[in-house]
């Protein structure tokens, strides 16, 4: 398989048995992802198929473009190909579920990363990041930095995607219990940094004074802040994200955003990777169902020691 | 039957015989009778929505809200099947039966499709504007139903309609052929059929010979719209469960179909099996360059060549412009 | 204006009537108080000049347009016809000017759309519809099979399946507008048996053509229109085609003048004109034709349809650099004409036959159409200038009388002769050295004719070499200093203007005409 | 200049008015200048990309890779200026001026458009599908530029140019007004943009009039492209950023601009202004929308629904076909 691209590869050792069991190893393992436009699953996606690679075996990238319909037809594809092992970002919690079960039907393992399937059955194993508790955090973390009184913005991600609303509703469980902090804003922006700016100009237009915003991914972050600083706000409104970009965590340095949470894919990748080679060179089957990363949140306080979507490297 | 149809057809055959030879000869499981039936299944989507969008095109039309109308359709099916109505005001609790719900989802896709026509038709908007209002409206009020939520858990004998077999080959397989021969008897052997190919022809003239243009119209975004209701289901049923975001971009890929299998976009040129063609051949290169292991930022790149590359043949052997 | 209202068409019998009628067009008012009478078993010739409102009055009466002003009676009781259909179903079938055929679609499919016969389950009966198209076109002469797609056919076969498509259909009342603009001899002459033939049946006609010679034949009354306003009507018999024109036009036409004498420098020379039929392979559509126009010489190419003259200018002007080839000189020089570009840029310019799709730019005002070949002369400082081009395209609608409400009209909204002269425009702004003219006066009324002829004429005689395809005898007889045959692709006769006749060109017209003296 | 086209301009113009009196009417932050100016920039990227594709539209094509075209210039540029580019086998390494990069970006978006202008005259594709091959191969070809990931930090000088302001206004509005001011002269007084007109209104009678119909259907494509070049450019300074998804559907928002201007997609009809206000009219739309704190479902319902509106009013007033 090919991938042109330059994958950041093998920034940890290849684990010693890996190599070992490398001739009971080899064959094929495909990378479900559910969308490459959006550089946080090109990581997921890269880093895993670099790890398959490393334990010996071929990998493919397939990206599902956000449509549950095309996923099922890489799954078909996949299976017909002679795939061993499917580490699978889904698209939809519970769309995807017929098609790991496909899979499981042909005796093919399922490793759903990031994202979780609504079935306990069906995937060999989930190594899940928790939105929702990191939206928790965060909303704490919004609630002592912009105090308990105030107008706040929130730019929601794609409406029909599930990490939108666990995001959405974990800060809101948070937040909701305050009364004197005032949604007075909620657009979508699609996780979309152009469009991020774009709502945010106009919401500075209808809400000059807000105080704050909350962004359910980086991207829309970096694009809201852009906003807020033409605007010569950025002293003024904190800017709050979600994921752990590079350029989010740069920012956060420059004292530009206020926090993100990060998610560690590269972390839930190479592990997704590792349970395949478990599975396929040493017999192993009693995987946990569910196995929560959790999501840290990075503040200007602890963010020399993050870097580019995982802990800063040595 | 049209003699120019007929040739068009043809010629997408030449673009998807060198095809199916290029990957048998470069891949072991592409000729595989399992493969054959998975890139069967996967066409059958874009293939109802296919047939709908010739309809169209013969107009001289175009449609791009089958997308969202497939997602409110889908969406509404798996919303009544599940959950029920509660008429409003009145107290009662409708449920629905499969075929209940099924039906539901190719009435919301023939009202829209109605609707379609009836902009077109009534206000004189330009088809590419009123449909691209649709595409917006249909999927708002497809995350308004939903909540942004997918519909999951429909059932045995709904999804049965999606991923089941009949006689060795996919249940949405007989459904499409169905459609397709149900399709090509209309477009060929009717008097709406006729007056689809005499519109796009020249619509001045089918108006003067005395063609009722409006209803002619009104036809085929309705049927669209069916196709794109029955799409919907297909979409659902096989993936026992109706996501919000269904159907995005899907216009793209149809009309690409229906263009590929020798349609004009001015209308008057094309056939519902250039179109089924034409999906066969979109279908088996998006399951050939998997098979092929080709990377998917590759396959983007490659994707867009060999279309050029079928088209381009086809227009050459045609001879030509 | 004299009002020569003649009592003797007869009173009874009329089956449709339009008194009073107005209609106004931005910019125009078409109809100015029209009115016309359709009698039971007669022909009523409506004559007018371009623009005069006989399309008009036609569209309304068969449903297409609807009049701001007057009454249509049929059968004595007012109607309102709001579509072709119910005009229809009333009995009212009319032939447009401009064909209305969709060119995918088969001659039968043509001629029954709207009306296709059905058999069970509601499918299209082709073996009926077929055998039905199949012995009209054999009533019209024209044999052609029914399946084949309209868009394959040449304009006039192209006609006359528009005039089996208005017969197809028992009506009462036939309206035809310039049904022969395209014919020539043998299917007009189909056509006028077929005129014959309806009158007898009872049904009432309307006939508008600007070949008055066709009148004699088939005529019953006369009606003359002019700026919109009923002038006249009279019983054909009583009237001669002079004072018909003097109603038309308000005025008298002048006898044409005698052609000024051509040089004998040669304009243009062109050897060995090859096109090779792309449909048979093996088949040439033009044959190996050689010819030359002098300066001031005025070429006739005559043929009965489908001879091959179109392509043969076609080839000339570029447009088969595929299948075409050809030797030419221009003033002496060899050039190699690949394109119309190199063509016009060698001097010569080609007024097509289909001015629909082949001349004008429908949507485009009078002025670009006319500057559209030759815009380096409106440039200003690298920029086109719109006062020049308003000079331009006005010099021309004064010289060629087009009637346009401004400069940038639509030429779509241009009657069908003032279309014609746009065209003729064009190209005479290009300043060419050979002018090839292919039916240059289609649809063009007697007036306009005189004034297309006169300016030929005066271009001759300033050193043009004009070439000229028409399929119109007494235009071909009166203009041309020389007149070529061209039979099947070949040329089959040559003969001076002087010692051409009607007959003999006919007789080297016929496929397996005798060759006289082979140029 | 067109009459047709001036009063096409001038019905656009009264959707738009009657949209900001009610905008106007129902939220106070509208008719700020402030508000003016942020609707200004928002709509300076898709007018870029509207200019071009009236061009491609006049002649009577359509371009549906400009968002690609746009994602792949805007990375480009971007890259360049942040890394240069090693000059293959020739161990010179490359650093790029932020000139420099623009220049590359107008580059690299005029050969794409060139591509599709090749395809489409020499190899006689429809322009619908030529421009969906490009769609897919310059998409590609941006991830595999990018590897998938943002090019970001391009330094102040560079940013300017999309948040900049000049003479109180935003430093991309001017640029776009002086591109449509250019693009007016062009279309309306010279011979290339008379010759779109005639192509898009007549292709053979253009041809017969001696244009030359592959060359300047070839300037059309490539001058959309160097659009969609300029487009890419200006997204990536605004943002500091240029994302490898950037540009994604964008296309139907600027077909849906041109139209909305009064365009008519079968050619021969737009004009470079009327797209201007096509452009206003969605921009304000969104502006609006947010304006009004409408919630997002509600948004896409109403925004395709004004779009309707709008589109049928502007026909409406111009009465009848
Ligand atoms: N749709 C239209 N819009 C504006 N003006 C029109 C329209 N149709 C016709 N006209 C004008 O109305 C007048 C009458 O046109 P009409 O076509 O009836 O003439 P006609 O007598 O049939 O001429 P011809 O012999 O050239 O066919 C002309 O001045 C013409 O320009
Ligand atoms: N049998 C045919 N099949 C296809 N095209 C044809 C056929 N006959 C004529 N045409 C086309 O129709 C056009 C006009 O036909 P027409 O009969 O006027 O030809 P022509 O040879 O120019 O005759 P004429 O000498 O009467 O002008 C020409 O461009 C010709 O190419
Ligand atoms: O975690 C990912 C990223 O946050 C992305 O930005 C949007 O989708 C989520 O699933
Ligand atoms: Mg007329
Ligand atoms: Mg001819």
């Amino acid at each position: 398989a090919d991938t042109s691209a330059d994958t950041p590869a093998g920034e940890a050792a290849p684990a010693a048995e890996g190599q070992a069991d490398a001739a009971e190893a080899g064959g094929k393992i495909a990378v479900v992802v559910s969308t490459l436009d959006n550089p946080w699953f090109v990581v997921l996606a890269k880093t895993a198929m670099a790890r398959a690679e490393e334990l010996g075996y071929e990998a493919t990238i397939f990206d599902s473009r956000n449509d549950t319909a095309t996923e099922a037809s890489h799954f078909e594809n996949l299976l017909a190909g002679g795939y061993r092992a499917v580490l699978f970002n889904p698209t939809d919690a519970d769309g995807s579920i017929a098609n790991v079960r496909k899979a499981k039907a042909k005796d093919v393992p399922v490793f759903c990363i990031d994202r979780e399937v609504n079935a306990t059955d069906a995937a060999t194993a989930q190594i899940l990041s928790d939105s929702y508790s990191g939206c928790v955090a965060l909303g704490q973390y919004f609630v002592e930095q912009v105090g308990e009184e105030g107008q706040y913005a929130e730019l929601l991600g794609i409406v029909g995607d599930n990490n939108t609303w666990s995001r959405s509703k974990g800060f809101h469980s948070v937040i909701d219990r305050y009364e004197g902090l005032e949604m007075v804003a909620q657009e979508s922006a699609n996780f979309d940094r152009s469009q991020g700016l774009a709502k945010m100009e106009s919401i500075l237009q209808s809400h000059p004074e807000v105080d704050a915003v909350f962004c359910g991914n980086d991207a829309m972050a970096m694009g809201a802040y852009k906003a807020i600083a033409s605007a010569g706000k950025a002293d003024t409104i904190k800017v709050f994200g979600f994921d752990g970009a590079e350029d989010a965590v740069r920012s956060i340095a420059e004292g530009k955003i206020a926090a993100t949470a990060m998610q560690f894919p590269k972390q839930m990748a190479r592990q997704a990777a590792e349970f395949a080679h478990q599975y396929l060179s040493e017999g192993k089957r009693d995987f946990p169902q569910k196995i929560p990363v959790s999501v840290e949140l990075v503040t200007p306080d602890n963010v020399d020691q993050y870097g580019d979507y995982g802990v800063a490297e040595e | 039957m049209n003699l120019r149809s007929r040739i068009a057809s043809l010629q997408s055959i030449v673009a998807l015989v060198v095809l199916v030879v290029a990957l048998g000869l470069m891949t072991d499981s592409f000729l595989t009778p399992e493969n054959g039936l998975n890139v069967l299944r996967q066409i059958s989507v874009n293939l109802c929505l296919s047939i709908g969008m010739t309809l169209v095109i013969l107009s001289g039309g175009i449609d791009l809200s089958v997308g969202s109308m497939l997602a409110l359709a889908g969406a509404v099916s798996a919303g009544l099947l599940k959950h029920g109505v509660d008429l409003p005001g009145m107290g009662v609790h409708l449920e629905f039966t499969v075929l209940g719900a099924i039906v539901a989802g190719l009435v919301v896709g023939s009202l829209l499709g109605a609707f379609n026509g009836l902009t077109i038709t009534r206000f004189g908007l330009p088809p590419f504007v009123a449909t691209l209002g649709m595409l917006s409206i249909a999927r708002g009020l497809t995350m308004l139903w939903t909540g942004g939520h997918p519909i999951t858990g429909l059932g045995d004998t709904f999804g049965q309609l999606g991923s089941g077999h009949l006689l060795g080959l996919p249940t949405p397989t007989w459904i499409v052929a169905a459609l397709v021969a149900l399709f090509t008897l209309i477009t060929l052997r009717t008097r709406f059929g006729r007056h689809l190919y005499a519109i796009g022809g020249n619509e001045r003239a089918a108006e003067l010979s005395g063609v009722n243009v409006a209803w002619v119209k009104m036809g085929a975004y309705t049927l669209c719209g069916a196709m794109a209701g029955a799409a919907g289901v297909l979409i659902t049923a096989r993936l026992d469960s109706a996501t919000p975001n269904a159907g995005v971009a899907y216009e793209l890929d149809s009309i690409a179909a229906v263009v590929i299998g020798g349609a004009s976009l001015s209308g008057g040129r094309g056939s519902v099996l250039g179109a089924a063609l034409g999906c066969l051949i979109i279908g088996i290169l998006n399951n050939g360059l998997v098979l092929l292991e080709v990377s998917p930022f590759w396959q983007q790149v490659i994707k867009g060549g060999v279309i050029l590359l079928a088209v381009a043949i086809d227009r050459a052997a045609r001879g030509g412009k | 204006m004299t009002s020569a209202v003649s009592t003797a068409s007869p009173t009874d019998g009329v089956v449709l009537e339009a008194r009073g009628v107005r209609k106004a067009f931005p910019g125009v008012q078409a109809l100015d108080g029209a009115r016309l009478a359709v009698r039971k078993g007669r022909l009523n010739a409506l004559l007018g000049e371009n623009g005069a409102g006989k399309s008009t009055l036609m569209n309304i009466l068969s449903g297409v347009l609807t009049a701001d002003e007057g009454d249509v009676l049929l059968d004595g009781e007012p109607v309102a016809f709001a579509t072709t259909r119910e005009a229809q179903d009333a009995g009212v079938a009319i032939i447009h000017q401009e064909l209305n055929l969709v060119g995918e679609l088969s001659v039968a499919e043509n001629i029954f759309l709207g009306r296709e016969p059905t058999g069970p389950l509601g499918l299209v009966d082709y073996a009926t519809m077929n055998r039905r198209a199949t012995e009209l076109m054999e009533r019209l002469a024209t044999p052609i099979d029914p399946r084949r797609a309209v868009r394959l056919l040449s304009v006039a076969k192209q006609q006359v399946v528009e005039i089996a498509k208005a017969i197809a259909f028992e009506s009462r009342v036939l309206i035809l507008d310039e049904p022969t603009s395209s014919l020539t001899g043998a299917e007009t002459q189909a056509l006028f048996r077929l005129i014959r033939q309806l009158k007898a049946d009872g049904v009432g006609l309307v006939y508008i053509t600007h070949r008055l010679d066709e009148l004699r034949e088939i005529a019953d009354d006369a009606t003359v229109l002019r700026d919109g306003r009923f002038v006249a009507e009279t019983p054909y018999a009583a009237t001669t085609p002079e004072k018909l024109v003097g109603l038309m036009v308000g005025r008298e036409i002048g006898a044409a003048e005698p052609l000024p004498p051509a040089s004998d420098r040669l304009a243009l020379k062109a050897r060995n004109i090859r096109l090779k039929d792309a449909d048979k392979p093996g088949h040439m559509r033009v044959d190996g034709v050689s010819l030359t126009v002098n300066r001031g010489e005025i070429v006739g190419l005559f043929g009965l349809m489908g001879a091959g003259r179109t392509e043969m200018l076609q080839t000339l002007f570029g447009l088969h650099p595929a299948h075409g080839s050809a030797e030419v000189e221009i003033d002496g020089e060899p050039i190699t004409i690949r394109t119309p570009r190199d063509a016009i840029r060698a001097g010569l310019a080609l007024a097509p036959e289909d001015r629909k799709g082949e001349g004008v730019v429908l949507g485009m005002g009078v002025g670009q159409n006319v500057s559209m070949a030759s815009l380096e002369q409106i440039m200003r400082l690298g920029l086109l200038s719109q006062a020049g081009e308003r000079r331009l395209a006005e010099g021309f609608i004064d010289r060629l009388a087009i009637k346009t409400p401004s400069v940038a009209q639509e030429v779509r909204t241009l009657s069908g002769g003032n279309q014609q002269k746009v065209v003729l425009a064009k190209w005479l702004a290009t300043g060419p050295k050979v002018l090839m003219l292919d039916e240059p006066t289609r649809g063009v009324d007697i007036g306009g004719k005189q004034e297309i002829y006169a300016v030929i004429r005066k271009l001759a005689s300033e050193g043009l070499g004009v070439l000229m395809a028409s399929s119109e005898m007494p235009e071909t007889l009166a203009l041309s200093h020389r007149v070529l045959v061209v039979s099947e692709g070949r040329l089959t006769a040559e003969f001076s203007g002087a010692e051409a006749t009607e007959e003999k060109l006919l007789t080297a017209a016929l496929p397996d005409g005798q060759p006289q003296r082979v140029a």
